[in-house]
This record gives C-alpha cells, sequence and structure tokens, in this order.
C-alpha cells in the first residue's frame, strides 16, 4: 500500500561541483516494479537512499502516500532496502537479522516468530535459520536480506 | 516584513537564548538563558584576572615581614590558570556561536514561514543531529584540558625565563621574554653542539631501532607463519612475552645482564670461546649504542611478529593460488605479493613507531641513565635522546624554558617527519579519510 | 590594579624595615650591653597562632617512624595537630616548589642541605628566627650547611659523611694510608680470577661526592672565596683537583681496572657482604645493610694522601626546614624546634642510628660507644659541608663527568677537569641572566 | 626429492631458529625470576643454576611493605582507566567514523597532531590543574590523566576500525527501524569488540607500568602504585633493594602476561586495524 512520489529531486553533495541528481521527477504506484538503469555513477544509489533516507534531499520533494517526508528519518518511512552488499548483520544468526527491524518495533515476541518462521520458509532459508552469515553462501545471503525486509513492510529498494 | 533571523541573531548575540526567546522557543530559551547565567557569574568575574595574570605573570613578589609571610604572585601559577580560562572561554565561545547560529537559522525558517519546533520537535532533532557531537564532548572536553593545555603550557614556557637559579617564583617573577632561549639554544655553543650532537643520535636511534624491530618482527612472523611448522600459538604466545612483561622492569634486568664486569652475557661469551676478551657493552660510547639498538629488539620484536602474523593471515589466499597457477615459487611470491601487502598496511604504524622511539624516554632513562659520559655535552651522556636530555634539565638543572624550547623542536621534527609520510600513505589521501 | 600597587609599595617598604631591623639586630648582638632596648624580635617567646595544624615531611621507613612519634609528643605539649606525610627528602624541594603554592605542601619538610640555595632563590623556605640561642647548640658545619646566602634556615637534624668501611675478617689492621691500602689490597687481589673476584677497594668513581674528598685532600676545590661560595672562582681545574684526578686514575688503573659504568652501589654491598671486598666507600646508609648481612665491619676515617692529609669528604646535614608558604610560620618554627631539640635527636640516633647533628647528644655515652658511628664522627672532623648555593648544582654533573671520563680513560686528568670547569663557568654564566 | 630434502632442510633450520630465539626471549625473565629468589641484594650476582635460594624477599614484599596495598591501588586505577578511556575512545573514535560534521577534519588533525608531542612537556600543568579541580593526589585524577592522555592514539584506531564496517550495515540498521543508540550499541559496537578489547587491554596495562604521572599525581604513600613502590625500592642513594625489586616485578608480571596470552587473538586484531587505517 505504499505510493512513492518523486517531485523536483535535487542532490548536490558539499563540495562537488555538479549536482549528482537533478530535477528527478517519478510516480511509483502501489506494485509497481521500477528498475533504474544506467552506467555507475549516474545517480542510481543516490536516488535510492534518498527514498530510504539516508541522504538529505537538497531539493524537491519526496512523498510516501502523499505525504512529504524529506525530513522524516528513515525508520518512521516504512521502507525496506536491500543493499548491495546484503548488509547482514555479522554478529547475529539468519533468525536473528529477519527478527531485528520487528524487535525494534516492538512486535511481540510470538508474532516475531511466525513472521520470521515464515518468511523463511517462503525463502527456503529454514534449514539454515540458526546459521551466522559467514556460514551461509552468497545466494542465500542474498535471500536473506530479502527475508529480513518481507515480514516488515510493503515497499522495497534493490541497491 | 521583520528580518527575524537578524534580530534574533542578534539578539542571541547579546546574550544566550534572548533570540531563541524572540522566535518563541520559550522552554529552550530559557534553558540557554540559565547556561548564560550561569556562565557568567561562575566564570567572568575571574576571567579578567586570569588573562591578567596570563599577559603579565604576576606583578608582587613573595614578602616576608618577621613572622608574616605574604605571598606574592606565583608567575607559573597565574600562567596556567590563564590558559585554563583562555581553553574554556574558547569552549564557551563556541557554544555561543552556535546559539546565535541557531537563533539565526530558527529566524530564517520563521521568514519563511516554517514555525519553529516546539521543545519536544527540538530535541528530538537535538537527538538526531547533535548525536554526533554529544558522542564527542566527552572527549573534547578531556582531550582540551588534559591534553591542550597541558602542552599548550609546554610551549609557552619556551618564551619565558623560568629557569634556575634567579627566575624561580615565588620569592622571583617570571616574564615574558619572546624568542630569547630560542636564540640561546643556537647562538650558545656550549648548548647548541650538544643539541646537534644529541638530535643526530636521537634520529639515527629512531631509525635503527624502528628498522631492527621491524624486519626482526617481521622474520620471526615469516619463521612461525612457514608451512609445516606446528604448534604456531604457542611459540606465538612465547615470543609476545617481552612485551607482557613491564619494561622498566625488563629494562632493569638488560642493565644487569650487559654490566661489562659481572654480567652473565660476558662470561657466558667468553665461556663459550665467541669472545676473547670483555667488552664494556655500556661504557664505551659506540658498543653503548650499539648494545641498546639490540637490546631494544628483545623488546620491540614482538609487536611486530604479531602485526605481520595478523597482516599475513588475512592475505587473501586466493593471490598466492593466482600466484601458483601462473607458476610463481616461494622465492617470488614473497617480494611479490607478501611484502607489498604488509608495507602497505603497516606503513602508518611504522611512522608512528618512529615517533613512538624517537620519544623512548623509559629505553634511554633506565639501561643507561644516558651513559656512558661524553665530555663535549652540557648535561647530556653518549647515549642521551632529546627527550631523556630534556628530563635532566627539567627536573635535575630545573632548566624548564630550554627544556620547553627543545621539546617543542623535537614536536615539530616528529610532526613534521609524519605529516610528509603519512601524506605519502594511501590510508591519508582517501577520500574518506580526510573529508 | 591600583590597589596592588599600593600594596606592594606597602609590602617593599615593609620588607626594608624588616632587612634593617635584621642589621640592626645583630649589631646588637655584638654590642648588646650598649643597646638593650633593641633586643631581636625573636628572642619573644613563641606561641603557636590559634587555630594552627600542621603537616610535616619526612622520608618513610625509620625515620618516618620517628617522625610520627615527634609529632605525637608535640601535640601532646603544644596541642597542635600535626599530620605526618611521606615523601623522599632528596625530592622534597621540587615537590615544596609544585605543592607549595596550591596549599597542598608541607609546614615543615626535610631535605637535604644542599638544596637550600636553590629553595633560597625561589623563596620556598622561611628564615630560622631562633638566632643564636638556638644554632649555638649545633655543631659548626651543620648551621654553615644550611645557611643560605643571606639567611641560615635550616633546623639541623642529622650529619653525615663518608667514610672507609672494612671487612674486619679480611683486614687486621684498617690502612693508615693509602700506601698501605694499596699494598693490603694488591696482596689481597692476588687470589682473584675471573670466577671468584676479589677486590680490595670499591667506590663509586663517577660521584663527585665521593671524588671531592681527594680533590680536596689535595688541596683542589669547587669554588673558591671565604666560604667556598665565590662562583667566579672555580678550582676544578687548579693544581690539587689534578694531581687528584690522578691519583683516582691509579687506583683505577692499579685496584679497581673496572669501568664506571659497570661498578653500582648494589653491587659493592653484595662483594662487601660476601667477604670478597676489603674496603669500601660509603656512608652511613649502608650500616644497615651490612649488619642485617651479619658481616664483622668497622668504619674508619679515609687513608691519608701522600701529603699527610686526610681526604676531606663532603658532608650532608639533614634538616628540617620551615616552608614559605606555611600558614602558621610560628607554630611550623616551634614543631622544627622541638624536633631538634636534643632529646628529640638523641631519640632519632636510637630509632634510626643517625649521627645527631648536636653537639650535647653527639656528647652522650650511647653515641661515643658507638664504634661504626665513631669511624664516621672522626672523618666529620675532615669533612667540608656540601656548597648549598645554587650554583652548585650546575657543578654535579660536569665534575661526576670529568671523573668517569679519567676514571675510564677517555680523557686525562687535565684535559677532563679543564673541559669540566669550562662547562660549569659558561652554565653559571648562562643562569645570570 | 630435491624439493622435500630442502623443505626439510628449511624446517630444521627453522626450528633451530625458534628453539634459540625461545631460549633467548627467556633468559632475561629467568634470569629476573631466579634473582627474585637469591638471598642477596643484589641481583648481578644472580645465578641461573643454584640451590641457594630463598622466599625471603616475596616475604619481605608482604611484610615490611604495603605490596597488597599497591596491588589494589593499581588495579583500581588500571581498572577504572580501562573502562573510561574506552568510552572516551570509543565514543570519539565512531563520531569520527560514522558522521561528517563541521570540523571534523580540523578534528581528526588534532588529534594527529597531539600524538607528537613529548609526553611529559606539561606535567606542571597537569598537577596544577588537577589541584584546581580538587584531584590532585586521587585515584580519580590519575585516572583522568591516563585516559586523557590515551585519546588521541586510540581514537584513531578505533575511528580506523570503524572505518572498515560497512555502512551499508548501520544503513540497513537504520531502515529497520533503529536509533543513534541503537545503531551504535546493537549493531557496531558487537562488531568493534576485537579493537575494543584492545583498547581496553591496552589502557589496562598502561598503570601497571608508568611511573612518572603516578608520581606526579599521587603524594600521600597510602596511594602509592605499584609502579612507584618497586620504583622507589631501587632509587635514592640507600635504596638498592634489587631484589626485593625483583620479587616485586615478577608478580606484576604474572598477571598481565597471563592478560596478554588471552587476548593475543584482539591484539592482533587490534593491530592490523591500526595497521590498516594508521
Amino acid at each position: 500500500m505504499a505510493e512513492i512520489t518523486l517531485n523536483g529531486i535535487q542532490k548536490q553533495y558539499e563540495g562537488d561541483q555538479a549536482p549528482s541528481v537533478t530535477d528527478f521527477n517519478l510516480d511509483i504506484s502501489n506494485g509497481e516494479l521500477i528498475v533504474f538503469v544506467g552506467p555507475s555513477g549516474c545517480g542510481k544509489s543516490t536516488t535510492l537512499r534518498m527514498i530510504a533516507g539516508l541522504e538529505d534531499i537538497t531539493d524537491g520533494t519526496l512523498s510516501i502516500n502523499g505525504n512529504v517526508v524529506n525530513q522524516t528519518p528513515p525508520k518512521e518511512r516504512d521502507i525496506a532496502m536491500v543493499f548491495q552488499d546484503y548488509a547482514l548483520y555479522p554478529q547475529m544468526s539468519v533468525y536473528d537479522n529477519m527478527a531485528f527491524g520487528l524487535k525494534l518495533r516492538k512486535y511481540d515476541k510470538s508474532e516475531i516468530k511466525e513472521r520470521v518462521e515464515n518468511a523463511a520458509k517462503i525463502l527456503g532459508l529454514t534449514p539454515y535459520i540458526d546459521r551466522k552469515p559467514k556460514a551461509l553462501s552468497g545466494g542465500q545471503r542474498q535471500r536473506v536480506a530479502l527475508g529480513r525486509h518481507r515480514s516488515e513492510s510493503e515497499g522495497v529498494l534493490d541497491g | 516584513m521583520k528580518s527575524h533571523s537578524k534580530i534574533s541573531a542578534l539578539l542571541s548575540a547579546l546574550f544566550m537564548g534572548l533570540g531563541q526567546i524572540y522566535n518563541k522557543q520559550y522552554i529552550k530559551g530559557l534553558i540557554m538563558m540559565g547556561v548564560g547565567l550561569f556562565i557568567l557569574i561562575t566564570f567572568a568575574v575571574d576571567f579578567q584576572h586570569a588573562m591578567w595574570g596570563l599577559t603579565t605573570l604576576g606583578e608582587t613578589k613573595q614578602t616576608i615581614d618577621g613572622w608574616d609571610i605574604v605571598q606574592g604572585d606565583h608567575s607559573i601559577n597565574l600562567l596556567i590558570y590563564g590558559l585554563i580560562f583562555l581553553i574554556a572561554s574558547i569552549l564557551v565561545l563556541s557554544a555561543h556561536v552556535a546559539n546565535v547560529v541557531d537563533a539565526y537559522s530558527v529566524g530564517k525558517k520563521r521568514e519563511i514561514g516554517i514555525v519553529p519546533n516546539g521543545i519536544k520537535e527540538t530535541l528530538k532533532t537535538m537527538y538526531e543531529k547533535g548525536f554526533p557531537f554529544a558522542m564527542l564532548l566527552p572527549s573534547v572536553f578531556a582531550t582540551a584540558f588534559l591534553i591542550i593545555l597541558p602542552n599548550l603550557f609546554g610551549v609557552l614556557l619556551a618564551f619565558t625565563n623560568y629557569s634556575s637559579p634567579n627566575h624561580l617564583p615565588p620569592k622571583n617573577l617570571v616574564d615574558w621574554v619572546g624568542f630569547d632561549t630560542f636564540i640561546d639554544l643556537f647562538k650558545m655553543d656550549m648548548w647548541s653542539s650538544t643539541f646537534y650532537g644529541v638530535f643526530g643520535w636521537t634520529v639515527l636511534w629512531a631509525i635503527l631501532s624502528t628498522f631492527t624491530c621491524f624486519f626482526a618482527g617481521l622474520f620471526v612472523a615469516i619463521i612461525v607463519n612457514q608451512k609445516g611448522i606446528v604448534f604456531k600459538r604457542f611459540w606465538r604466545s612465547v615470543f609476545i612475552l617481552p612485551w607482557a612483561i613491564p619494561q622498566f622492569v625488563s629494562i632493569l634486568v638488560m642493565q644487569n645482564l650487559f654490566n661489562g664486569e659481572f654480567g652473565p652475557i660476558n662470561q657466558l661469551l667468553l665461556d663459550l670461546g665467541i669472545l676473547n676478551e670483555r667488552l664494556y657493552f655500556l661504557s664505551d660510547p659506540t658498543l653503548a649504542k650499539i648494545t641498546i639498538v639490540v637490546v631494544n629488539i628483545w623488546f620491540g620484536f614482538p609487536y611486530w611478529m604479531v602485526l605481520m602474523s595478523g597482516v599475513m593471515t588475512s592475505i587473501d589466499k586466493e593471490l598466492y593460488e593466482a600466484a601458483d597457477v601462473d607458476g610463481a615459487n616461494n622465492w617470488q611470491k614473497f617480494p611479490k605479493i607478501t611484502m607489498p601487502v604488509l608495507m602497505f598496511s603497516t606503513a602508518p604504524l611504522l611512522i608512528m613507531s618512529f615517533a613512538g622511539n624517537f620519544n623512548n624516554f623509559n629505553m634511554i632513562y633506565l639501561m643507561t641513565q644516558g651513559g656512558p659520559v661524553n665530555t663535549s655535552y652540557q648535561g647530556a651522556g653518549s647515549t642521551d635522546i632529546l627527550i631523556s636530555w630534556i628530563y635532566k634539565m627539567t627536573l635535575e638543572q630545573r632548566q624548564y624554558n630550554m627544556a620547553s624550547v627543545v621539546s617543542i623542536l623535537i614536536f615539530v621534527i616528529i610532526a613534521s617527519i609524519s605529516i610528509w609520510n603519512f601524506r605519502r600513505t594511501k590510508a591519508f589521501k582517501e577520500e574518506d579519510m580526510m573529508s | 590594579m591600583e590597589l596592588k600597587k599600593i600594596f606592594s609599595v606597602l609590602a617593599t617598604g615593609a620588607l626594608t624595615a624588616s632587612l634593617l631591623a635584621a642589621c640592626s639586630g645583630e649589631s646588637a648582638n655584638k654590642s648588646a650591653p650598649t643597646q638593650p632596648a633593641k633586643k631581636p624580635a625573636e628572642a619573644v617567646k613563641l606561641e603557636p597562632e590559634a587555630g594552627a595544624t600542621l603537616k610535616l615531611w619526612d622520608n618513610g621507613g625509620k625515620e618516618g617512624a620517628w617522625a610520627k612519634a615527634v609529632a605525637a609528643e608535640f601535640t601532646k605539649k603544644y596541642s597542635v595537630p600535626v599530620k605526618v606525610e611521606e615523601s623522599a627528602h632528596d625530592k622534597a624541594a621540587e615537590k615544596v616548589d609544585a605543592a607549595g603554592p596550591t596549599g597542598k605542601g608541607p609546614d615543615v619538610f626535610h631535605a637535604p642541605h644542599d638544596h637550600v640555595g636553590n629553595m633560597e632563590n625561589s623563596g620556598a623556605i622561611f628564615e630560622n628566627k631562633l638566632g643564636k640561642a638556638y644554632t649555638d647548640r649545633f655543631v659548626d658545619a651543620a648551621i654553615t650547611g644550611t645557611t643560605g646566602k643571606e639567611k641560615q634556615y635550616g633546623f639541623p637534624l642529622a650529619v653525615e659523611t663518608y667514610a672507609l668501611y672494612y671487612n674486619k675478617k679480611l683486614v687486621k689492621e684498617p690502612a693508615e694510608t693509602w700506601e698501605e691500602l694499596f699494598k693490603q689490597a694488591k696482596e689481597f687481589q692476588k687470589g682473584s680470577t675471573d670466577k671468584d673476584r676479589k677486590y680490595g677497594l670499591m667506590l663509586e668513581p663517577g660521584n663527585y661526592y665521593i671524588a671531592h674528598s681527594i680533590v680536596g685532600g689535595y688541596g683542589g676545590y669547587v669554588f673558591g672565596g671565604k666560604n667556598g661560595t665565590d662562583v667566579k672562582d672555580l678550582g676544578l681545574d687548579s693544581k690539587g683537583a689534578i694531581q687528584a684526578g690522578e691519583f683516582v686514575k691509579k687506583i683505577h688503573d692499579e685496584l679497581l681496572p673496572l669501568k664506571n659504568e659497570d661498578i653500582k652501589g648494589d653491587l659493592i654491598s653484595s662483594m662487601f657482604n660476601e667477604g670478597k671486598l676489603m674496603y669500601r666507600i660509603s656512608g652511613p646508609w649502608d650500616i644497615k645493610n651490612h649488619q642485617d648481612a651479619k658481616v664483622d665491619f668497622g668504619v674508619t676515617t679515609l687513608p691519608k694522601l701522600e701529603n699527610g692529609k686526610v681526604p676531606t669528604s663532603f658532608s650532608g646535614i639533614k634538616a628540617y626546614y620551615v616552608s614559605a608558604y606555611t600558614k602558621y610560620p610560628k607554630a611550623a618554627t616551634l614543631l622544627a624546634e622541638f624536633a631538634t631539640s636534643d632529646e628529640m635527636l638523641i631519640k632519632r640516633y636510637e630509632m634510626t642510628g643517625q649521627m645527631p647533628a648536636s653537639k650535647k647528644a653527639l656528647e652522650t655515652d650511647a653515641i661515643k660507644n658507638d664504634a661504626v658511628l665513631n669511624g664516621f664522627a672522626k672523618q666529620l672532623k675532615y669533612a667540608q659541608p656540601m656548597p648549598n648555593i645554587a650554583e652548585m648544582q650546575s657543578v654535579w654533573e660536569p665534575a661526576g663527568k670529568a671523573f668517569t671520563a679519567i676514571w675510564n680513560g677517555q680523557a686525562s686528568p687535565k684535559e677532563a677537569l679543564t673541559n669540566a670547569t669550562k662547562d660549569i663557568k659558561g652554565k653559571i654564566e648562562n643562569q645570570q641572566k | 626429492m630435491t624439493s622435500k630434502l630442502s623443505r626439510n632442510l628449511r624446517l630444521v633450520f627453522s626450528y633451530a631458529f625458534l628453539i634459540a630465539l625461545v631460549v633467548i626471549v627467556f633468559y632475561p625473565i629467568a634470569w629476573a625470576f631466579m634473582g627474585s629468589l637469591n638471598p642477596g641484594d643484589s641481583l648481578s650476582k644472580t645465578k641461573l643454576f643454584t640451590t641457594d635460594l630463598s622466599f625471603k624477599h616475596y616475604i619481605y614484599l608482604f611484610k615490611e611493605t604495603n605490596y597488597l596495598k599497591w596491588y589494589w591501588n593499581t588495579l583500581k586505577i588500571a581498572l577504572g582507566t580501562m573502562v573510561l578511556s574506552t568510552i572516551f575512545v570509543v565514543s570519539a573514535g565512531y563520531a569520527f567514523s560514522r558522521y561528517r560534521f563541521k570540523g571534523r577534519k580540523y578534528g581528526l588533525m588534532t588529534m594527529l597532531v597531539l600524538q607528537m608531542f613529548p609526553s611529559f612537556m606539561g606535567m606542571i600543568a597537569i598537577f596544577l590543574l588537577l589541584d584546581r579541580v580538587g584531584l590532585l593526589d586521587t585515584h580519580i585524577g590519575l585516572i583522568l590523566v591516563y585516559s586523557g592522555g590515551g585519546i588521541p592514539f586510540g581514537a584513531w584506531l578505533v575511528k580506523g576500525y570503524f572505518d572498515g564496517i560497512p555502512k551499508s550495515l548501520e544503513e540497513a540498521a537504520r531502515i529497520d527501524g533503529a536509533g543513534h543508540i541503537t545503531v551504535f550499541f546493537k549493531v557496531m559496537v558487537p562488531l568493534a569488540r576485537p579493537i575494543l578489547v584492545f583498547v581496553a587491554v591496552n589502557n589496562f596495562i598502561g598503570p601497571w607500568m608508568d611511573f612518572i604521572f603516578a608520581r606526579l599525581v599521587l603524594t600521600s604513600p597510602e596511594k602509592k602504585t605499584l609502579a612507584i613502590g618497586l620504583f622507589d625500592m631501587i632509587t635514592g642513594k640507600s635504596n638498592t633493594q634489587f631484589t626485593n625489586f625483583a620479587a616485586g616485578a615478577v608478580l606484576v608480571a604474572i598477571p598481565i602476561t597471563i592478560l596478554f596470552i588471552l587476548f593475543q587473538k584482539h591484539i592482533v586484531e587490534g593491530l592490523k586495524a591500526g595497521a590498516n587505517k594508521g
């Protein structure tokens, strides 16, 4: 249930001469799958990071579900993101990786368990649920990264 | 339209928190005013006296009349208290600037119609934006008072005449003398010849001790990490011992071991037939220098061994496999793969270690006390390095100003060597490092 | 600012007045009958200031125990509480400099007398105002040693000098002259091998404190002038001093061919304890060590030089000083006086074995019958108090260096001592700025 | 065949070298240990192989000196320094590594420069400063001096280590809904454990070895640390208790050595971090 609107988004890094992203407009409706394609350094990641709230937006407005979220910290945007390197917490097991966000959002234990196990089943991770990320193959890690957001949010950005 | 930004900035500049109140951030403004008031009361009154002390270093000497002792101005204390206030006032000033900037930017927002944050939102943004500053605060305070202040004091002493016998407080006042002491160091034969001599040896010592330990550690690490050596952990644990034992203990032990007449080392070498006659390890100027460099390897190699072992085990195996595929043998792999990686990742530590050895006070002071004597030096012995010479000057001869001059020179030398080197290492150039 | 100026003018005025008073006080002593009215203020009976509390610094160990006993008795008598803190006496001057201005310093502290010059220069110590009646009680050296350029400061506790220790098992009759000593020692050393070393004599050659005895014996001196305080007249390159250097070289060549760096105090002690050393030159601080090791030893004067003179060892005076930072100078003076009363000094001898500085205490039977102490007492007659002027601090290092160089054969005595003198001269000139 | 032979030859030489090195490493240690059991007062008289042993120096330590008290004092100071300096260093290192703010560059430069001042340049100033705030002659004062002094080096090291942790981890955590504090404690601190242990161990060990600042700050004898207590035994002309000193030193060295060997892995990690980023 998420709609994202980018209106004249601009990103200017301090010290850089030219802005990284200029006047970018985009409407993403619910259920839509969007792919950014382009040479490296053209601002794909920057845009995603701005949507997620990891970068400040220099100019323009970003709205999710009709609310301007330029100033909203990432955790309140209800957005998920899979990073290029998956960004799994190495000190936590697969289960804890997937449950981390839910715990932070104060779900109760039984519900966390249910959601995580459900996600693990769908992604075929049930046998590895107690392993640390280090002991997984690349593909398995990718699935964990996906899985940790499956249960909690609606919109998924794949960095 | 009124210029809220300018008005509020002006008000805040006038007194902390006023601008915030003008911006209708009442609670925040009041808290800030409270802080400002507190600073004013505890601080501003003494500030003037502190600055007077810092600039004049006092005007009245101690006087004694019969049984009445009247303490005058103690120049050194005035200098330090002046500095404490100076540093505190820099911290206060930066807080004040932040206060003005804050008032200005809130005012600016008001001008474009954004309602200023209430106390709740303020706290929230403070947490969001101010987190790194909060994390830094304890260290900034500790650094300012425990490191910057003492060092600044040390630097300032070089510009005074604080020395025995005629300029010791409280009976005498200390005065600012500008660069006189620096000029003395280079103009007076006695001081300058000692300085050049000691300086030369200090540089040599720093280079030798750093590189001998570096290569000794490297060599041991290579041997231990070879394929086929068993009990690697055991060897490493044994070789780490010299590092673990308190240095002042082991240096004193070494001093006894290397006693020319009674030390067991000489006896052992004689018994084994390696030597025909005794070596006077610590009483011959050249031999003493060699001895401390060699003894220093014992102390220093474990550090590098541990470090190199760590780096070596973390080198990507694929690099070696690729080399194997290319048909490289062991003798080729080492200089082509291992060495560059080692050098690359240890270069910054090598520089730090150089700086550390430059100031390796314990080693010299405990091992030889600077001896054997060097008749052409002033207050220093053959193995004295700059730092141990300074120690003697301050504690034994009370030439505080001259000691400070030499300290400054040490600092300038080390800092320039280090910065020059750091600039050449990749770590320093990385955008992330210094941006 | 204005007030401060007025104040300083007043204070200077007061100072001049007091100086004048002091001068006239002195003349009053000389012509006492004619000017009885101008009796110096010091003679007034001292009372501790109301509410005074005192802090006393002394060494730890036995000296500390004695200081505590003194403090307890003093408190009983004057009802002034005294807190005793441990602080090594040779570091005290330095620590008073740092701690004094902060109010954490002592009111009375123990320091060696050769720091008097520096302490006087920095104004760390308060004059001993008790006058002649007090100073007359002590041996001369104790008073000259604790007198600075301007005033007398110290409250002497003990005097010490070094002398010749001999192992009674190895020496039947201690040598009276160096000639005898050389003969005995060479005889003894004949049995010495690399594995089982024996030495006739050991001393720390690089320490000018020791070397000065020979220098003085040959007529050399550090500073000339009446009281040995004329810093313009340096005597370390005088004929006597060079002769002394040659003699020291002879000791090295013929008796103790070791390097200065290899001869450490603890080593000498253990050689002596093991009966492998006939003679050593050292001070009373080693008595306990050798007694504990159950060595049968005696102490006597240093052997006579070929010119028939007994070497003039340096003597040191251990004394209490009243800190100029004290809030209660009267109470502090009283405490220092009390601690240096004959009774307390005898007690100090009993507890620490140190030779008391007061004439009366030296006359007690116990001390007279103390053979070891007597040995030191005999040497003390020939001893010279270490110069206590600040300039002396510029002498120790170069002089020690010169004798080390002579000993180790790095330089001829003449060369080494001339160099040292130049060095000292330069240092002193540099400091006069 | 030849390669096997050369391999064996290499191993033989390597083991010979290692064994020789063990002897070299152990010799002074064994000698100091035997010195502490030697009944005399002089270390130079120590023999490595002898039956003439005595525990009198150890007994002396416990009976005649306040050795246990010194030990306790040092332990307190070491623990305090460890905790405080780790807090200082980790918070500063983290802020420098993870945040971009005005003055960061200057802050880093300052930290670098401050490491290069000779350490006892400002001793008098430290003394008077502590006095001013009433911390002279207190263990807290000494703890502050040690912890403060270690900031520049430690913060650089920790910053270097944090730099090596991918930024995406903390961003993922932020998207997961974590605030600054949660990111710090739940994600970053556990990952930085090796460097934390390194910093902690390093700062724990420092106070056992320092005799310069301890002597400056602590004046009352009942507050002495081990290093001063031991050092006093051998400085000054009447203090030549080298063998008592050796006994005391052996008892200091044992726990520290154990600590070193236990945390060897972390020390390697910590050093590597320092090596990578300087």
